[in-house]
């Protein structure tokens, strides 16, 4: 048997294949990282890091749904300078480490891209649903993510990209404020805001209050972000939410993603990066497809 | 899954410090599992099942504190139960259990005995009074006691006692408790080469408590303290951050 | 055993228990309404009504995936010339009746209103994510939403609902918009904007090609919405978005909602507003509570 | 669910206007239950189950049409089963069929004919060419045969046929056809008050086909043929506007 060809080139990167750890997921530390290159992620994103060290919300932070997560981690990190050293960790993985960034203006982004050097691109989080001050606020004004994106772009040597939210009336309006900024791709989408509340006592459950929804409840929704980017942009969509089988991907590559990002599946199982690359392999070849086919193909279908 | 409701049941004050909490939910746990255990509008922290339907609680801050405090009647939350627990191997077994380090043993002492494993428990406190489950584990098997303060059994560490044992003449030996000590025991048993007959179970800070945010990942594996672990066989940690260092809820090392 | 009441006094309607068929749900008909009063709906609301008769999206318009439901009906309606005789009957059902209503401006409200007398109220739909030229265009605009309300209160003699989308930047900027144009009530939410693909052809499933995400997928993203709109508003917020079970139903007016409505749980039964109100009446008598207590709750929990 | 992916491996051309699809994939339905099957890029359309793995379509409009002219490899999406099917009732039965109305009774014929059940068949067609499983129903049961133009067996209406027949004796009747039609049937049962025992599947415009939107409901019971149907019995469809009207893709009333 020939091994089915599932390489990918994102944004100037070699990908083996397009599965990505994304932010947020197992990327606190670099053997974390490293340990997901190894479980098969074609590239990894960490944990996104600030310029200042945050513990993050109370707990409870995470939990799962009969539908779906709910989280409200509250962005925990130990700031740029202490975590720079785990970058060099998760490179020993052999897989583009891609450091995720957030801050509150732009000037920040620009100081955590120069201090967090060595990252094989930067993935600007101006999407966070639940981080005061920073996050949503930031990803829902065009203006702000245009200048967020020039200025990163202005600190990094290698590609850049922005992740978006989909808690906006029109996020090709953010996506194309992105490109306008000069970003190599759009990453689409994080989470989506929700809550729950304990019927116990009536608290909301999440130490937050409220926090933002991932799993396989929100993979239409991206699905739908994704097709309108691709759509709207020239520039490569990465897509994200709700993926935890081969399927997911495809559907989210026939919507328009390059390349796909898989964050809550972990909880399942950590081999989810492989699972989803054999069944991949195995559709391609079953179709006499390669990957440049099925990505936007429903767009070619329904003739755009 | 969102947090169970559990009501307390019973209060039962095991020594100065630590507390069992009695409720009125049974979990269908493993012997080392645990639940996060949420004191709504507070925190959330995850704590070993000490008994199907109980925890056992060391007051050290804000949510162990307010745990302690509960009345029979009040309630908490429970998600669970989590992590891999222990394994049971063979037939004659040591467990060594450092302060509330007791509370996952005690349900493996007793699904041992239930089975008629030969149990040779080891447990160490700062003091006398603060033992735990001296009694509890006696049913189980024959208990020997080591206290910092000499105010009970022998003298110094749990490791001193250890010597006393044919360490090698035991099937698997099962470790909870500080992390120095955990390393000072893991360190004897790697000096004899039975650090593969040993289960550690281990403490890190932990978010999700379902392995997905990475919060309680450990160098260099990058496993996840609480889904691959919380037990861990001993040679797994020989050349990790066991006793080194760990990460408080920021991400930042901090050393031991 | 004393029957536990759970009748709510609406915007000035009574209504026997909180639970309310939701617009486009079983609501094509005056004979399905009244059946569905019969089921136990202690109010049901219609179809969404139009000026002009729409045939809809071509066929697929709805289907269930793993996490909810997705459809794009295309707001098929005869129009409310057509549509006033099912009013009559609907209200032999013993329940109010509350007629949905679309439009793509303030006279058409006004007119359609005029035309639908005899409801016990109207819910403004501005908020169908998938029409053309209407719905979603007309309720991300507070502006317009705002001018609508007034014109739809100053139409009816009723009460008037304003049922908002998620699918916005900010819900309470809308809310607030209904609010200030007089509206008695907001219903939260619509459908969330989405969409799947067939991945053995890469088409879109739906006929409309993209849609709106019902049932479990969406109850958290409803939750937060109700729970935002009761903290910023000071008339009745409803809440609507995958309820299927008496649980999800405490959650929900423990968010705020003041009353439920139900929509795409009707497809594993019928039956299921006579099960969430049997729900209900054990829980509040299990835990000495009245439907106040809970409405809300989770706001007091936390100290607002 | 989402749609299935069924490959044609079989396209059998019945009659003129009548063709039947074989695919590569079964679904386990009962006599009765339906697919809804997805033209891609055009439409979804509801289609009994006349086989497992297969459907029986008559060319009417756009999607049929496409349908009709389907080759062997091309593909459709179907979902289902859907719907509540025919119940077998008694040991001597009657089907009555009218047109494409053969499409769901054929499977009950043939699970009728296994059970050993005593089977009369009416089939009914405009023209001796129309008429739909002739051969196949006189596999399972005695047939007999009404043309409009007298082509073929009885010149006239299905009803003047059956009139030949003892209606009383048969323990059920199970009838599918033009909507007319199966109002003379009802009507005729109705008059011998046996409207009891008898079975229709009716047809209404369906968007959603699971029993949500709406579209599909009968006055003045509010029944969703698409999932308290398509099949009801007799007696619950006296009062109904079956055989008055039927309503279009926007809800309007059509009167036949
Ligand atoms: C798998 C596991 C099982 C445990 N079982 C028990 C048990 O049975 N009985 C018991 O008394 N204790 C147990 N612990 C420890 C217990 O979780 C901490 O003592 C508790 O979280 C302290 O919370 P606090 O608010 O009282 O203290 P804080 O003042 O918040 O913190 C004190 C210290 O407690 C630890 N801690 C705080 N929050 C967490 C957290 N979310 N996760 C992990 N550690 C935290 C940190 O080391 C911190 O420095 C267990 C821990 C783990 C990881
Ligand atoms: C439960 C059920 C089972 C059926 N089984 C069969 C079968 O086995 N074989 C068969 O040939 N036909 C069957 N039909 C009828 C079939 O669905 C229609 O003939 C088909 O939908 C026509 O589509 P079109 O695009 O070709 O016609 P169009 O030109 O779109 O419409 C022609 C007529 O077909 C009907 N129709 C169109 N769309 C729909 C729809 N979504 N739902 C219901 N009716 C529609 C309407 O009466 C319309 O006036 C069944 C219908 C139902 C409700
Ligand atoms: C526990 C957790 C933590 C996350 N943290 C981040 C983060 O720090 N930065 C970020 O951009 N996205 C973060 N996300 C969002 C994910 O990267 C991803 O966009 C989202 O979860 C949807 O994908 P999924 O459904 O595959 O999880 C986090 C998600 C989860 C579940
Ligand atoms: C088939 C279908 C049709 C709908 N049609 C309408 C409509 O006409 N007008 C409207 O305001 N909402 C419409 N909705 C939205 C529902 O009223 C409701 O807001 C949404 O489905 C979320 O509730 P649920 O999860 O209980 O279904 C429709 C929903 C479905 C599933
Ligand atoms: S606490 Fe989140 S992965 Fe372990
Ligand atoms: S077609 Fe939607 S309810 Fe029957």
């Amino acid at each position: 048997m020939v091994k089915t060809d599932l390489s990918v080139e994102l944004t100037g990167l070699a990908l083996e294949n397009p599965t990505i750890l994304a932010a947020g997921v197992l990327g606190t530390t670099g053997s974390s990282l490293k340990r997901m290159a190894n479980s098969g992620a074609g590239a990894v994103v960490t944990k996104s890091i600030g310029i200042e060290p945050k513990v993050g919300h109370p707990n409870p932070t995470m939990f799962k749904l009969d539908c779906g997560f709910l989280n409200a981690m509250g962005l925990p990190n130990p700031a740029y300078k202490e975590f720079r050293g785990e970058l060099d960790i998760a490179k020993e993985g052999g897989v583009p480490v891609i450091a995720s960034v957030f801050g509150a203006h732009p000037d920040e982004f620009s100081e955590i891209i120069a201090g967090l050097d060595g990252a094989d691109a930067y993935e600007l989080n101006v999407s966070c649903p639940h981080a005061i001050g920073y996050g949503a606020v930031v990803g829902t004004d065009p203006v702000l993510v245009e200048e967020i994106t020039r200025a990163a772009k202005q600190a990094a040597s290698v590609p850049v990209w922005v992740k978006l939210t989909p808690n906006v009336t029109d996020i090709v309006e953010i996506g194309e404020a992105a490109r306008k900024g000069g970003a190599d791709a759009v990453v689409a989408v994080n989470t989506v805001r929700g809550m729950a509340i304990d019927i116990h006592s009536g608290y909301p459950i999440l130490g937050n209050r409220f926090g933002g929804l991932s799993g396989a409840a929100i993979r239409p929704v991206a699905v739908k972000c994704v097709y309108d980017l691709y759509q709207a942009l020239d520039i490569p969509v990465i897509g994200v939410g709700g993926i935890s089988k081969w399927q997911d991907a495809v559907e989210m590559m026939m919507a328009g993603a390059r390349a796909v990002q898989i964050g809550s599946a972990v909880f399942d199982s950590i081999d989810v990066f492989n699972d989803v690359t054999a069944g991949l392999a195995r559709y391609l070849a079953s179709h006499s497809m390669v990957l440049d086919d099925i990505i936007g193909l429903a767009h070619r279908k329904v003739g755009l | 899954m969102k947090p169970q409701n559990a009501v307390i049941t019973e209060v039962i004050h095991e020594t100065p410090t630590i507390t069992t909490l009695k409720t009125d939910i049974k979990l269908d746990a493993l012997p080392g599992q645990f639940g996060m255990v949420w004191v709504r509008g507070l925190d959330e922290v995850p704590m070993a099942l000490s008994h199907p339907d109980g925890i056992t609680v060391q007051r050290v801050g804000e949510a162990t504190a307010a745990l302690s405090d509960m009345q029979v009647g009040d309630s908490i939350g429970i998600r669970g139960p989590f992590g891999n627990g222990f394994e049971l191997k063979g037939n004659r077994i040591m467990l060594i259990a450092g302060g509330v380090g007791g509370a996952p043993l005690l349900p493996l002492a007793r699904l041992a005995h239930s089975k008629g494993l030969d149990l040779t428990i080891v447990i160490g406190a700062r003091t006398g009074d603060e033992l735990l489950f001296e009694q509890q584990f006696s049913q189980c098997g024959s208990v020997s006691v080591a206290t910092d303060d000499g105010s009970k059994g022998h003298h110094g560490l749990i490791t001193e006692l250890m010597n006393q044992f044919d360490l090698e003449s035991f099937d698997q030996c099962y470790v909870c408790g500080p992390e120095l000590m955990m390393k000072g025991v893991l360190n004897m048993l790697q000096a004899r080469g039975i650090e593969t007959h040993s289960q550690f179970s281990l403490h890190r800070y932990f978010k999700c408590g379902i392995g997905v945010c990475g919060a309680c990942t450990i160098d260099p594996s990058g496993q996840r303290v609480c889904k691959d672990g919380p037990v861990f066989q001993g040679d797994m940690l020989i050349y990790s951050e066991l006793g080194k260092y760990h990460r408080d809820a920021t991400g930042k090392k901090i050393v031991y």
